[in-house]
């Protein structure tokens, strides 16, 4: 493989990697700090995209629809977490085995409700930055990519900020590390947890737009980012949001390198390599605690 | 699959067909995936056909009933699909699926169990099976008749290099296999080669790889989906001054909704149809202007070029059929399918042993000056020019395909 | 005792329904329940026994079905011996992921197992001799003697290996292999401190459940006369034999069998009727419900109805 | 032997030597390496460095569950009781597998040692509905369970009342005079002293003193390490 179409898969490869942090950013909070079994965020994410092609059907920019939909997926997500808090973790006992089993079964009711709704057929979205290229010099790098580049790199970069600067960030951290002790400081964990699920779930919306501008979606696009989501969030480490863009752009780099130098067909066994071999290695992920 | 059932029985007729049992003629059809779009307005077409044939009194007297089920375009589906036809709705008559990847899985079946296949438009699907009750209503035959058109507008313009981008499925793998034989013969030297799976989105990888390559023709096969993605890295991306030709196998660039959402962006791609207007067949511009209004009620593609005329052939050879033989007996029909040629709108169909058709004749046609959201153009002359087959050239290339496609 | 009569009437049952008038889809349908019959069986040993919960049952069960058109296209090999080979096969990647159980428990666990799906299923993809991701059409060998058709005696075949995995599973659950798994779901740390040899063990359980999971898929080929890498290591099969034990209940051999049988006819009966999404969101609406309104399952729920019936009289 | 997990090092350099039957008190204050020790003692960690002799055979390199078949067993700090299984079939567990007794001897002599240790009423009942005394003593039947020639007793008393922690001492008391080696882990100054033939002190990785009870109470160095500089 030629040096210039080598340089050309790293950059694709970065801005693929810092739309797969965006992606997996709302993972690493609810798995990585919350420790809920969250195998249904790509299912909302696809949800995500999907609300923001109906926007797009009423002219709205797949961006600020992806913003709109913020609060309303904010609120689903605390919805979400109160089932599931009720349901499982309330009860102690193997809540782990059976709530494994809740998110998978959620994940399968939203992938098949939206084949029931808009079939199986691919949705796109129309925007000004979808469809045309950036030239520099020889390379053509795709402005939708930029622009989910753009979007992602301030997305990851506002949730660290939230969780690392602001009270309720760190409330967030806290009741991560150590939940008894926060309960003790007066502090309602299920509350704090409630409210870091509901920001989880909200910015997925945000990456669901993002989705459905990198390309069509179509709803079971939700098993392959099972892979992804996951392997950026073990790479990264529990609970480290960092680690997250740093995962993501392993995980996109070494992607859109196989994608160039072995073709398409080995392209999704990236994802599962890396992540068995994080689960291997490092469970506890690159940053980890 | 929703259970799609269409009785249509015309009021003033009624009383005549109304004692026997129907005749059932069942299909599993693409409404939804990558060939829905195909497939709704193929079933129109047969939809319209019934009620035709109901009309001049049904099948041996007896009403015709069709009953369809959407296979989703998944090839996994259509096993479950024929069998139940066969032993829950215990069908008469099959047609196969729209579609090569559809179809393949339900050969094996109908051999097994000796039934009788109008085809609908797959490609070689039978070249493993070896069917002998199988008749394809598609305009083309084996990888020659379909690229030989391609390759040789191409080397008449001095083309030396080509590549090859191919889905990873039974159409394109057929298609691609044949014309890289054929390529290989006429002395032209494949200078790159990608496989892909069904379910690829982003192509600007493998457009990219093209670019490097400078190849001086592109020969693509591809479905739906992925023609649309590939249309759009093309025009994202671009594939550099040396391709004089693009296109070749892309199925979907002949749905409407396809072509009026490319719009501009398919200028200059030369690649392969079945029927546009300027080719004169009998009755065909009567169908096409009763399918228009229906299409316009159904809201389906309103301009029915690709698939509806020869759905429409489908059921009139069917008709033929079991107005010669008297009978509804599969083995009789096929045995009188392999002896005759059968008129219909889209002008004489036989067949060879193997179920494909006798004299192949597929139009390759480039697409010019076509503007963004506008569908009705498509009905002009000019906009789909017919470079091959000889019989029916309305222009010559133009080339090389950057330039022909006005792009950046 | 009675458990073997239960099972000899079962394969009686199923071979004179083959012979008999009934309608040639009873079979094509009868044949998914059953299998998920041996799904659910081979998934509880290893979920509801040793409590690791294996979201890969669609690697095992692809791995499977493709041994067996390897063998069918290489050798023309019969059914029984396709269905041993890619037991066997199938059983090695069964032990392979119990490796896994060294490092990873729980979710980490699960999220591995999904994992040997899409690798599986890649490598598939990418193997031409079995077509690839063209998928491949295969032509039914002539039917043998006593059946009518090839459906019924796969019905026959996939009845008899549902009577084979709920035997080995009733074995396992009662003796003293069951005791040691359940002493590793409730607590690993202890059961090797009491002399359970914990990773032998799971070992065992992670290959005899991939093992039949295999043979499970084994029979799929010649029953849709294709295969192609997307149905064969689809997810529904994952979800579907962890669902059917959480919905019957994960603690007895028969819960499974309750599960697959439930779920499996409702399934059928759905895709006849309204249509095959449909049959998937039943799937996981009816996980969602028992996993959160009746952990048990329907054993569960059984007991309490007793419990509720003997202290009320 | 010594242990580290990466660059903290749980214990450095520890030797120590109990004798058959001896009643040994093992203290320190937490985080000193106390349960570390004992974990790789009992098979559950694996020890870098330096060995562990078991009446004459290396048993480093064995897993767990062959150190308990040799004679090794322990009780658990945070009671681990198999929570889906009656208290009986919790004993039955270690009867089969360790002693190899079939079902029904395994649950003869399971009731035998549920009479001795006093839980012989709870033989039926869930071991997930056990009180916080009855799981200690859950723990104590198991171990007993295994036949074993070395008990180690992880705080089986810690969070008891005073009779509480009479009645579990007495169990131990009984179990040494059948000849069984006790290496008993607790805070509760008064029962290790009163228990113990002899003690160490653990601090930081290290034993910081080893002698009879008496001198180890009076001794500075253990003062410090309990009650800081």
């Amino acid at each position: 493989m030629s040096f210039e179409l080598l340089l050309e898969a790293i950059v694709f490869g970065v801005l693929l990697g810092c739309f797969y942090a965006a992606v997996s950013i709302g993972l690493s909070v609810a798995f990585g700090l919350l420790d809920v079994p969250h195998v249904a965020h790509p299912a909302i994410m696809v949800l995500g995209s999907y609300c923001t092609y109906v926007l797009g059907r009423y002219g709205w920019d797949p961006i600020v629809a992806g913003i709109a939909l913020m609060p309303l997926f904010f609120l689903l997500g605390v919805a979400i977490y109160r089932f599931y808090y009720e349901s499982f973790e309330k009860r102690g006992s193997d809540a782990g085995v059976r709530g494994l089993a809740f998110f998978f079964g959620l994940a399968f009711i939203i992938e098949v409700g939206l084949i029931l709704v808009f079939g199986v057929d691919q949705r796109m979205v129309e925007a000004a930055y979808i469809g045309r290229s950036l030239a520099l010099g020889e390379f053509r790098i795709p402005w939708r990519m930029v622009v989910a580049f753009g979007v992602a790199l301030a997305l990851t970069a506002g949730l660290t900020i939230y969780l690392s600067r602001t009270f309720t960030g760190r409330a967030i951290k806290a009741v991560a590390q150590d939940e008894p002790a926060l309960r003790l400081m007066g502090a309602n964990p299920v509350r704090i947890k409630q409210w870091a699920f509901g920001i989880a779930t909200g910015v997925t919306a945000l990456a669901g737009a993002m989705l459905i501008v990198v390309g069509p979606v179509e709803p079971s696009l939700d098993r392959v980012y099972i892979g992804r989501t996951f392997a950026v969030v073990v790479l990264a480490g529990l609970g480290s949001m960092t680690g997250t863009l740093a995962a993501g752009l392993i995980l996109g780099i070494s992607e859109s390198i196989v994608l160039m130098q072995f073709g398409a067909s080995w392209a999704p066994a990236v994802a599962f390599g890396l992540l068995l071999v994080a689960l291997g290695i490092r469970p506890q992920g690159l940053f980890g605690r | 699959m929703r259970f799609v059932s269409f009785i249509l029985g015309l009021a003033f007729s009624a009383a005549a067909l109304a004692q026997s049992a129907p005749v059932k003629i069942g299909i599993g059809i693409a409404q939804t995936g990558t060939l829905g779009g195909g497939g709704k307005a193929a079933l129109l077409a047969l939809q319209m056909w019934v009620e035709d044939v109901n009309a001049r009194g049904g099948l041996l007297g007896r009403k015709v009933e069709l009953l369809a089920y959407d296979d989703q375009s998944n090839p996994a589906t259509t096993p479950g699909i024929y069998t139940k036809l066969l032993d829950v709705d215990k069908v008469d008559l099959l047609i196969a699926p729209y579609g090569t990847v559809p179809t393949a899985p339900i050969m094996p079946l109908v051999k097994q169990r000796g039934l009788l296949l109008m085809g609908n438009f797959s490609f070689q699907v039978n070249h493993t099976v070896k069917h002998d009750m199988w008749f394809n209503n598609a305009p083309w035959g084996d990888a020659t008749s379909w690229t030989e058109g391609f390759l040789r507008i191409g080397q008449n313009i001095g083309a030396q290099t080509i590549a090859f981008i191919a889905a990873d499925q039974e159409f394109a793998q057929n298609l691609a296999n044949g014309a890289k034989e054929i390529a290989k013969k006429s002395g032209l030297k494949t200078v790159y080669e990608q496989n892909y799976p069904p379910a690829t989105v982003d192509f600007s990888a493998m457009i990219r790889a093209i670019r490097a390559a400078k190849p001086d023709m592109v020969f693509v096969c591809s479905y739906p989906n992925d023609s649309v993605a590939i249309v759009r890295a093309v025009n994202e991306i671009g594939v550099g001054p040396t391709v004089k030709l693009f296109g070749g196998g892309m199925v979907g660039l002949q749905f409407t909704p396809v072509m009026e959402s490319l719009g501009s962006s398919l200028n200059g791609i030369v690649n392969y149809h079945s029927y546009v207007p300027g080719m004169k067949y009998p009755g065909i511009e009567d169908f096409l202007q009763r399918y228009a209004k229906k299409a316009a009620e159904a809201k389906v593609d309103p301009l029915g070029f690709y698939l509806p005329p020869f759905n429409y052939a489908i059921g009139q050879i069917l008709e033929q059929a079991v107005a010669a033989t008297k009978s509804l007996d599969q083995k009789l029909l096929a045995k009188h399918l392999h002896g005759h040629e059968f008129n219909t709108i889209v002008g004489p169909i036989s067949w060879g042993p193997d179920g494909e058709r006798a004299r192949p004749a597929v139009p390759m046609i480039q697409f010019r000056n076509v503007a963004d959201k506008n569908v009705e153009q498509f009905r002009q002359i000019g906009k789909q020019v017919i470079l091959h087959p000889p019989q029916f050239k309305s222009g010559d290339p133009v080339v090389p395909y950057e330039k022909a496609r006005g792009g950046n | 005792m009675k458990f073997w009569i239960g099972m000899a009437v079962t394969v009686a049952l199923a071979a004179g329904l083959a012979l008999s008038r009934t309608n040639e889809y009873f079979f094509y349908a009868g044949f998914v329940v059953l299998q998920f019959v041996v799904l659910a069986t081979a998934w509880n040993i290893l979920g509801g026994y040793a409590g690791y919960v294996n979201f890969g049952t669609a690697a095992f069960f692809g791995i499977g079905a493709y041994t067996a058109v390897v063998l069918f296209k290489a050798a023309g090999a019969p059914l029984a011996l396709q269905i041993l080979a890619a037991a066997a096969i199938s059983g090695l990647l069964g032990f392979g992921t119990g490796l896994l159980t060294l490092r990873l428990r729980g979710i980490f666990f699960s999220i591995a197992t999904v994992a040997v799906i899409f690798i599986m299923e890649t490598a598939m993809v990418n193997w031409r001799y079995v077509g690839g991701a063209t998928g491949m059409q295969l032509l039914r060998p002539p039917v043998m003697e006593p059946f009518e058709s090839y459906t019924r005696m796969l019905f026959v075949a996939m009845a008899i290996l549902a009577v084979i995995a709920v035997s080995i599973a009733r074995y396992i659950e009662v003796s003293w292999i069951g005791r040691g798994l359940r002493a590793i779901r409730d607590s690993e740390e202890a059961a090797e401190c009491f002399g359970v040899p914990t990773l032998k063990l799971k070992l065992f359980a992670c290959t005899v459940s991939g093992a039949l999971m295999g043979a499970a898929g084994a029979a799929m080929p010649m029953y849709m006369s294709f295969i192609e890498p997307p149905s064969s290591f689809s997810l529904t099969y994952s979800v579907s034999a962890l669902a059917m034990p959480m919905i019957g209940g994960t603690s007895h051999w028969l819960g499974p069998v309750i599960g697959a049988v439930l779920l499996g006819s409702v399934q059928q009966i759905v895709t006849v009727t309204i249509s095959n999404e449909i049959n998937v969101l039943v799937v996981g609406v009816l996980l969602v419900v028992f996993v959160v309104a009746a952990p048990d399952g329907v054993l569960g729920l059984l007991k309490k109805l007793r419990w509720l019936l003997r202290s009320s009289r | 032997m010594s242990k580290h997990f990466g660059g903290f090092s749980a214990l450095s350099e520890v030797s120590l030597e109990v004798a058959a039957g001896e009643r040994f008190g093992l203290i320190g204050p937490n985080g000193s390496g106390k349960t570390t020790l004992i974990n790789c003692v009992s098979g559950a960690l694996r020890n870098e460095a330096g060995s562990i002799v078991f009446r004459g055979e290396e048993i480093s390199r064995l897993a767990a569950y062959q150190r308990t078949r040799r004679g090794i067993a322990r009780s658990f700090q945070i009671p681990r009781p198999f929570h889906s299984m009656s208290v009986l079939e919790n004993l039955v567990v270690p009867l089969g597998y360790v002693v190899g007794l079939n079902d029904t001897d395994a649950h003869a002599e399971a009731v035998r040692i549920l009479k001795t240790i006093g839980l012989a009423d709870k033989a039926q009942t869930p071991s997930n509905r056990l009180s916080q005394v009855e799981l200690r003593k859950l723990e104590l039947a198991r171990a007993m369970a295994a036949r074993p020639r070395l008990l180690i007793s992880d705080e089986a008393m810690a969070g008891l009342a005073g009779n509480e922690v009479d009645e579990v001492l007495k169990i131990l008391f009984d179990l040494n005079a059948t000849g069984i080696t006790i290496i008993m882990i607790e805070h509760i100054m008064q029962a290790v002293m009163r228990f113990s033939q002899r003690v160490i002190c653990l601090d930081a990785g290290r034993i910081i003193c080893e002698g009879a009870p008496a001198e180890i109470v009076k001794n500075p160095e253990v003062q410090k390490a309990y009650l800081g500089a």
